[in-house]
C-alpha cells in the first residue's frame, strides 16, 4: 500500500510540482520569486534546492516575459509551469496567453503545441492588497484553446496540477489561497492523477443541486449541512475544471433535483454562473422548478480587507438562496 | 556641467557614509531650516515604519512594506519638487508622500484595508497602484497631457519605481512615449537592490538601470540613493529640466537612486531565506540618517538638543497618527457600489439592495464572521 | 430643421469623433496611425487636418502604453479617444483597461475618474489575418467598472460614440468593421447622443424574441423577416450596450414572447448569451416556453478566411434556430 | 574587431549604391555559386512579391503584406544561418522563408486564408504570428530552452521584427529575457522606416534601435539592410557569437538592418497618404538587387546570360507556386474544431455535429454565401 502524508492545499501544489518533476525531466517551474524563496505562498519550497536553477527558475518581473518565453520553451518540447505570483498579475500576460498560448497549436496545425500551465493564486479572503483578490476564470474559459482547473481539496490538488501538466496543451490553473493552508487532507506519495474535465459530488442531496469550486466549496458545504437541519437536501457539485466543464454531471443532479444555485466569487455579471445556467436552461428546461440562484460576488472592483467580508459570498448569504430556490 | 550629463555610470554622491562633503562635489542651496526638515522627515519615516511594521505584527494592520533604509531616496527627491509638481508613487513611498503632505494617518488608514486612505483630495499626488510599472504610463500621460493643456507653465511629474519595475514592458513604453512626446517627466528609479528575492543583476544584464535611458533618446544619471543631498540635487535638476524648453534634450530624465531596503518586501516576507546578513550589515554602514546627522552636526546645524528635539516630534507626530487611523470608522459596507461609475446602475442598486437585506436579516456580525 | 447626411456606419465614427471634439476641446483622438493616415479603416480621416497634431496623435506602436498613457491624460482633465486598431490587439493593453481604466474611481474615491473611451474594430467576416476577427465583448463586459457599447446603425454609431465620449466612465467602444460600409444611413449633421444602456427594438413580433447586437443585428432580422413568411413572429431586440445592460427591455419583450434566441458571434463557453440566458430565468422563469437557444461562434479559434464563414452565426443558422425555439 | 562590436552609430557596409566594394570592407566568404544565389533569391523574392499583389488585387487572395526593397535583409540574413538554426518571422518574411526552405506554394496557401500554409513541418521556422513583437518572446523563450536541453550543441534562434515592434513592451521583455539568460538569440530588427504610416522618428527619440541593445547589456549593430553581402556578414558573426560561449560577452546580439519598404504597408494600404514619392525614389536609389548584379558582373560573376538564366528560373518557379497554390482545395469545414485541443471535447464535439447538420439541411453555398 502507498503511503500518504497529511497536506495542506499550498503543500499539495508542490508535492505534485515535485512528483512530476521527478517523474519528467522537461518539467520545469519559473515565475518571480519561485527558486530561492520558495515562492510568497512557498508553493514552490524546497524545489530550487532538489532539482536546481535550471528547473526552478527565478525570473525578471515581467509576466508576459514569464509566459512568452515559457511559450517558446514549450514549443522547443520542455514543458514549463510558469507561476504568477497572484492571479491579478496575470493580465501582463493576456496577450501571450490569448493570442498565442491558445492559439498555437491552431496556427501551425498541431506542430507546435503548448503543453504549459499557467498557476496562480486566486480569489480573495485574505487581508491582501488591491488587485490579490480577484477571481476571473471566467476570462481564461472564454477562449477556446484553454482549458481552466480550480482545485479545492489537497488530494485534487496534486491529481489536477499532474494531469494538467501532462495535457498536452494550456491549462490556467487557479489555486484558491484563501483555503491554501485551511485544512489538511491524506495525499499519496506517489504521484497519480485527477481527470480533466470531472466534477465531484462533495455531498450527495436530493433537492437541490449546488454547483461551485473553489473557495466556495468550503462554505456551500457549510451552508447544505446547515439546510439539511431543516430538511433541505442538497447536493453540492465541485466542478473543479470550470473548462471543459462535466456538464454530464450538472444535468445529471439537475434532473435530479429540478432546481440550482450556483457559487462563484466572481462578479455576476459574465460569470460562469451564466453559462452554467444557460446549459442548464437549454437540455434540462422540462426538469426546472425553480430559477438557477447566482451567488456570486457584486458587480463591483474587489473592495479593500475592510469590506471584503461583505464581498465574499459566505455561508449566509449561501443558505439564503438555497432556502430562496427551494422555496420558489 | 549639469549631473545629468554625466556619465552613467558614475554615480553623483555629495556625502560621503561619514556624512563629510565629497570631494568636489557641490552642496545644493538649501537653508539650514530646509536641511533640518530633510533630517527631521527621514527621522519620521523610519520611525513611522518601525511602527507600522509592529501595528502589522500585532494584527492591527494588513500587509504592510516597509521603507527604512530607503529615507535618503524618498525624501531628497520629494524636497526637490515644486508645490505644483506631480507624484506618482509606487506602494512604498510613505515618506515621499509625507513631504508631499500626505497625513500619516491616511497611510495608515490605507494599509489597513480601507481605500479612503488613497482618497488624496487636494494633493497632487496618485493614487498607490499595486500592479508593478503600470503608474508609469499614468505619469508620462499626464506628463504628456500638461504639454497639451498648460501651455508653457508646465508641471514636473516625478514617476517612483523600483528596479524590478525596468523589467514591465510598461516601463518600456512609459519612458519610450515620454522621449517621442518630450513630455516633462522624472523618472525615480528606487533601485533597492532587490525584487522581493530576485536580486538585481537577476533582473537585467545591464550595468546599471540609469543608462536604460539611451534607449529613449534621454538622459539617465545614477546617484547614491543613500545620500539625500546628492538626491536632492539630482531630482531638482531634473525636474527643472523637465519644466524649461531644451533645444538641445529631451525633457524627461531616468534617476536610478541606489540604494538599499533594509527590512523585509512587506511584513509578509521573510529576506534571510534569500539574502545575507553580511550584506545587510554593509549597506547599513551607509546608513542615510547618521549620516545626513553627522553632516549637520559637523556644520554646527544640529546638536544633542536639536536631535532630541526631532526624536520627540517624530514620535508624538506618529503615534497621533497611529490614533487617529485606529479612531476611524469601517467603511459603510455599500460603500463598495458607490465607486464603479458616476452613478449607479440598475444592477448595482439590486445588488446593493440585496446586501442591505442580508445586513438586515443576519446582521453584520454574521456576514463578516 | 437640422440636415443630415448620409452616412456609412464608420463616417459616423468619424462624424461622431469630429462633432465631440469640435464641441469639447478636451477630447482628443490618439492611436496608431490615427492621424496623417486617417486610420486604416479611415475611421479618423480628415481629422488631423481639422484638430492638427495634438488632438489627433499618432502613437508609437504600444497598445498598453496608448491606453496607460490615455489613464494618465484622463485623470488629467483630458478626455481621450484612444483607437486600438483591431480589437484582437487590445491585449497588450488588457492590464491597463482591467487594473486601472476599470478601477482608478474606486482606488480615489472618485476623485480620479477615467472619461475615456477605448475604440476598436471588432469581429469577423472581412477576410483578415488572423487575430483581426474576434469578438470578445465579454471580457470586457465581465470587470466591474468597465461599460461596453456596440452599435449597429449609422445613427446609433454617431450618437452611442458621443454618448460614450461623455460619459465620465471608460467605454469599450467595438465597432463592427463587417458593416463599416454595408449601408447608410441619414445622420444629423449636430451633435446628438442616444444614452448608453437603452436597446432598441429593430423589429417587433409576439412569438420568439432575439436578443443580439453589432454585425448579427441584420442577419438576425434576415432571419426574422424569412421567418415571418411561415407565420412565425420575431421580436428583434438590438441590445447596443452590452453593459450596462438594458434588462428591463430584455424582460418585457421575454415576457410577452416567452421564448428567445440570442446571437453573437463570440464563443458560445463564457459569451453573453449565458449572462443573458441566466438573467432571463431568473426574473421571467414562469413565463418561459422553450429553452433559450444561443446562437453563437463556436469554441475554436477564430479561423483564417477560408474557414469562417462556417464560423460566422448568419441567416440560415439563426432561422434554423428561431423554428428550433418556436416549435419546442 | 568584429563588427558587432562598432559603434551602433557606425553602419556597418560592404557594397556602396554603385555595388562596388566600400573602401576598407571585407567581402564576406561566399562562393560564386553562393553569390549567385542569393542574388537569384532576392530576385525570386520580388518577383514573387509583385505577383501576390496582383493576385490580391485580382481577389484571388486576401490581404497580403509586401516586402519589395527588404529582399537584401531577408535573403542576406537568411542565408547566414546554419541549418539547424531556428527562425521566427514577422509577417513578411516571405523571402527569408523561402531561403529556409519554404514552399511559396505554402506561403500564398497562407495569405489564401488556409492555416495549413503556416504548418510547415520538418522546418526550423516557427509559424507566422501577427502580434506585432510578440514573436520576441518566443523566440528567446526556445532559445534559452536550448541552453537548458541542447548542452554545448546549441543552435542560434533568429528573429525578425520590424521597427515598429520595438516600442512594444514584448520586445523590451524578451531582449531583458535574453540578455538575463544569455541566450543564443539574434534579434533581426527590418527598420523599414515605417510602421504602417508612423515614421521610425515617431517611434522611439532614440538615435537608433540598435543602441536599444545596450538596455539589456549585449550588443547592437546597425548594418545597411540593403546591402546584402553586409547582412550576411553581420549576421553569420551575430549566429557564430550566439552559440560560441564568450567569457566576455553575452550571446544574444541585436541587429538594426536600415532599409526601406517600397510598397504599401499591405495591399488594404495606401502609402501615398502618408509619405512622399520623393523619399520613396531616394531609397529606391539603394535598391538591393542591382547593387548586387552589379556587383557581381563588375565581378565577372554574372552575364546577360545569366541574369536572363535567372529571370526564367524565377519566374517559372512563382507561376509554378501559384498554380498549385490556387489548385489547393478548401480545408474541411470541420477542419476549426480538430486543433483547438489534442482531443475533441464533448462541446466540440456537439458543435461540430452541429456544423455538419447545418451543412446536411442546407448544402455549403448557402452557409457561404
Ligand atoms: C505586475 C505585478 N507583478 C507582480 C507583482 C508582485 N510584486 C509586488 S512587489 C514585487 C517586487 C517589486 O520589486 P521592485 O520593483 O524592485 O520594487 P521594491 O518592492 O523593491 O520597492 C512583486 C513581484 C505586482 N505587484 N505587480
Ligand atoms: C499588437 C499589434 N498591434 C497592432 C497591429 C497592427 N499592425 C500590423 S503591422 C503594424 C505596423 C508594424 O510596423 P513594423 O513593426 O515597423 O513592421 P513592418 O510592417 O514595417 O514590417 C501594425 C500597427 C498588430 N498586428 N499587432
Ligand atoms: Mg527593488
Ligand atoms: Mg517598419
Amino acid at each position: 500500500m502507498s503511503s500518504t502524508q497529511n497536506l495542506t492545499l499550498v503543500q499539495a501544489v508542490r508535492d505534485g510540482l515535485k512528483s512530476e518533476m521527478q517523474r519528467d525531466d522537461d518539467v520545469l517551474v519559473m515565475g518571480e520569486d519561485v527558486g530561492k524563496n520558495g515562492g510568497v505562498f512557498r508553493a514552490t519550497e524546497g524545489l530550487y534546492d532538489e532539482f536546481g536553477e535550471d528547473r526552478v527558475i527565478d525570473t525578471p518581473l515581467a509576466e508576459s516575459g514569464i509566459v512568452g518565453t515559457a511559450i517558446g520553451m514549450a514549443a522547443y518540447g520542455l514543458k514549463p509551469v510558469p507561476e504568477i505570483q497572484f492571479s491579478g498579475f496575470m493580465y501582463p500576460a493576456f496577450d501571450q496567453i490569448i493570442s498565442h498560448a491558445a492559439r498555437m497549436r491552431t496556427r501551425s496545425r498541431g506542430r507546435f503545441t503548448c503543453p504549459l500551465v499557467v498557476r496562480a493564486p486566486y480569489g480573495g479572503g485574505i487581508r491582501a492588497p488591491e488587485h490579490h483578490s480577484e477571481s476571473k476564470e471566467a476570462f481564461y474559459a472564454h477562449e477556446a484553446g484553454l482549458k481552466v482547473v480550480i482545485p479545492s481539496t489537497p488530494y485534487d490538488t496534486k491529481g489536477l496540477l499532474a494531469a494538467s501538466i501532462r495535457d498536452p496543451d494550456p491549462v490556467i490553473f487557479l489555486e484558491p489561497k484563501l483555503i491554501y493552508r485551511a485544512f489538511r487532507e491524506e495525499v499519496p506519495d506517489d504521484d497519480y492523477t485527477v481527470e480533466l474535465g470531472e466534477a465531484a459530488v462533495r455531498r450527495e442531496g436530493s433537492d437541490i443541486s449546488l454547483f461551485t469550486w473553489g473557495a466556495m466549496t468550503r462554505p456551500s458545504i457549510q451552508a447544505a449541512e446547515s439546510v439539511a437541519e431543516d430538511g433541505i437536501d442538497v447536493e453540492v457539485i465541485d466542478l473543479r475544471t470550470l473548462k471543459p466543464m462535466d456538464t454530464d454531471a450538472i444535468l445529471e443532479s439537475f434532473e435530479k433535483t429540478g432546481r440550482a444555485v450556483v457559487v462563484h466569487e466572481a462578479p455576476k455579471t459574465g460569470g460562469l454562473a451564466g453559462e452554467i445556467t444557460a446549459t442548464i436552461q437549454e437540455e434540462a428546461l422540462l426538469y426546472q422548478e425553480a430559477p438557477v440562484n447566482r451567488v456570486t460576488g457584486f458587480d463591483v472592483p474587489y473592495p479593500l480587507y475592510a469590506l471584503e467580508d461583505y464581498y465574499m459570498p459566505e455561508d449566509t448569504r449561501i443558505e439564503d438562496a438555497i432556502r430562496e430556490t427551494y422555496e420558489f | 556641467m549639469s549631473t545629468l550629463q554625466r556619465d552613467p555610470d558614475d554615480r553623483v554622491r555629495v556625502l560621503d557614509e561619514d556624512g563629510r562633503v565629497v570631494d568636489g562635489a557641490e552642496v545644493p542651496d538649501l537653508s539650514d531650516e530646509e536641511l533640518v526638515e530633510m533630517y527631521r522627515q527621514m527621522r519620521l519615516a523610519r520611525h513611522f515604519d518601525q511602527r507600522a511594521v509592529s501595528l502589522q505584527r500585532q494584527g492591527r494592520m494588513g500587509t504592510y512594506p516597509p521603507l527604512s533604509g530607503q529615507e535618503a531616496a524618498q525624501v531628497g527627491s520629494a524636497a526637490a519638487m515644486d508645490d505644483d509638481d506631480w507624484m506618482f508613487p509606487s506602494y512604498r513611498e510613505h515618506g515621499a508622500a509625507y513631504v508631499r503632505g500626505v497625513d500619516l494617518a491616511q497611510t495608515l488608514r490605507y494599509w489597513m484595508g480601507d481605500e479612503r486612505g488613497n482618497a488624496l483630495e487636494g494633493l497632487n499626488i496618485f493614487p498607490v497602484a499595486v500592479p508593478i510599472a503600470t503608474q508609469i504610463l499614468h505619469a508620462t500621460g499626464a506628463a504628456w497631457a500638461s504639454n497639451l493643456k498648460d501651455g508653457d507653465d508646465r508641471n514636473a511629474f516625478l514617476c517612483y519605481f523600483g528596479d524590478g519595475a525596468t523589467s514591465e514592458g510598461d516601463f518600456h513604453e512609459g519612458l519610450n512615449f515620454a522621449g517621442v512626446f518630450d513630455a516633462p517627466a522624472v523618472f525615480f528609479c528606487n533601485n533597492n537592490q532587490w525584487a522581493i528575492s530576485v536580486p538585481r543583476e537577476r533582473q537585467t544584464a545591464s550595468e546599471t538601470l540609469a543608462q536604460k535611458a539611451d534607449a529613449y533618446g534621454f538622459e539617465g544619471v545614477q546617484v547614491d540613493g543613500m545620500d539625500p543631498l546628492a538626491v536632492y540635487q539630482v531630482t531638482r535638476e531634473a525636474i527643472e529640466k523637465a519644466k524649461a524648453a531644451d533645444p538641445d534634450g529631451l525633457r524627461p530624465t531616468l534617476i536610478e537612486a541606489v540604494q538599499y531596503r533594509f527590512g523585509a518586501h512587506t511584513t509578509a516576507d521573510d529576506p534571510s531565506v534569500y539574502r545575507d546578513e553580511e550584506e545587510v550589515e554593509k549597506w547599513k554602514a551607509k546608513d542615510p540618517i547618521p549620516r545626513l546627522e553627522s553632516y549637520l552636526r559637523n556644520t554646527g546645524v544640529l546638536d544633542d538638543e536639536g536631535v532630541d528635539a526631532v526624536t520627540q516630534s517624530v514620535e508624538d507626530e506618529v503615534a497621533e497618527a497611529i490614533t487617529e487611523a485606529e479612531s476611524f470608522e469601517r467603511p459603510e459596507a455599500t460603500d463598495m457600489f458607490d465607486y464603479v461609475f458616476e452613478e449607479r446602475t440598475e444592477r448595482l442598486e439590486e445588488q446593493r439592495a440585496h446586501l442591505q437585506r442580508l445586513r438586515e436579516r443576519h446582521g453584520d456580525e454574521e456576514l463578516l464572521e
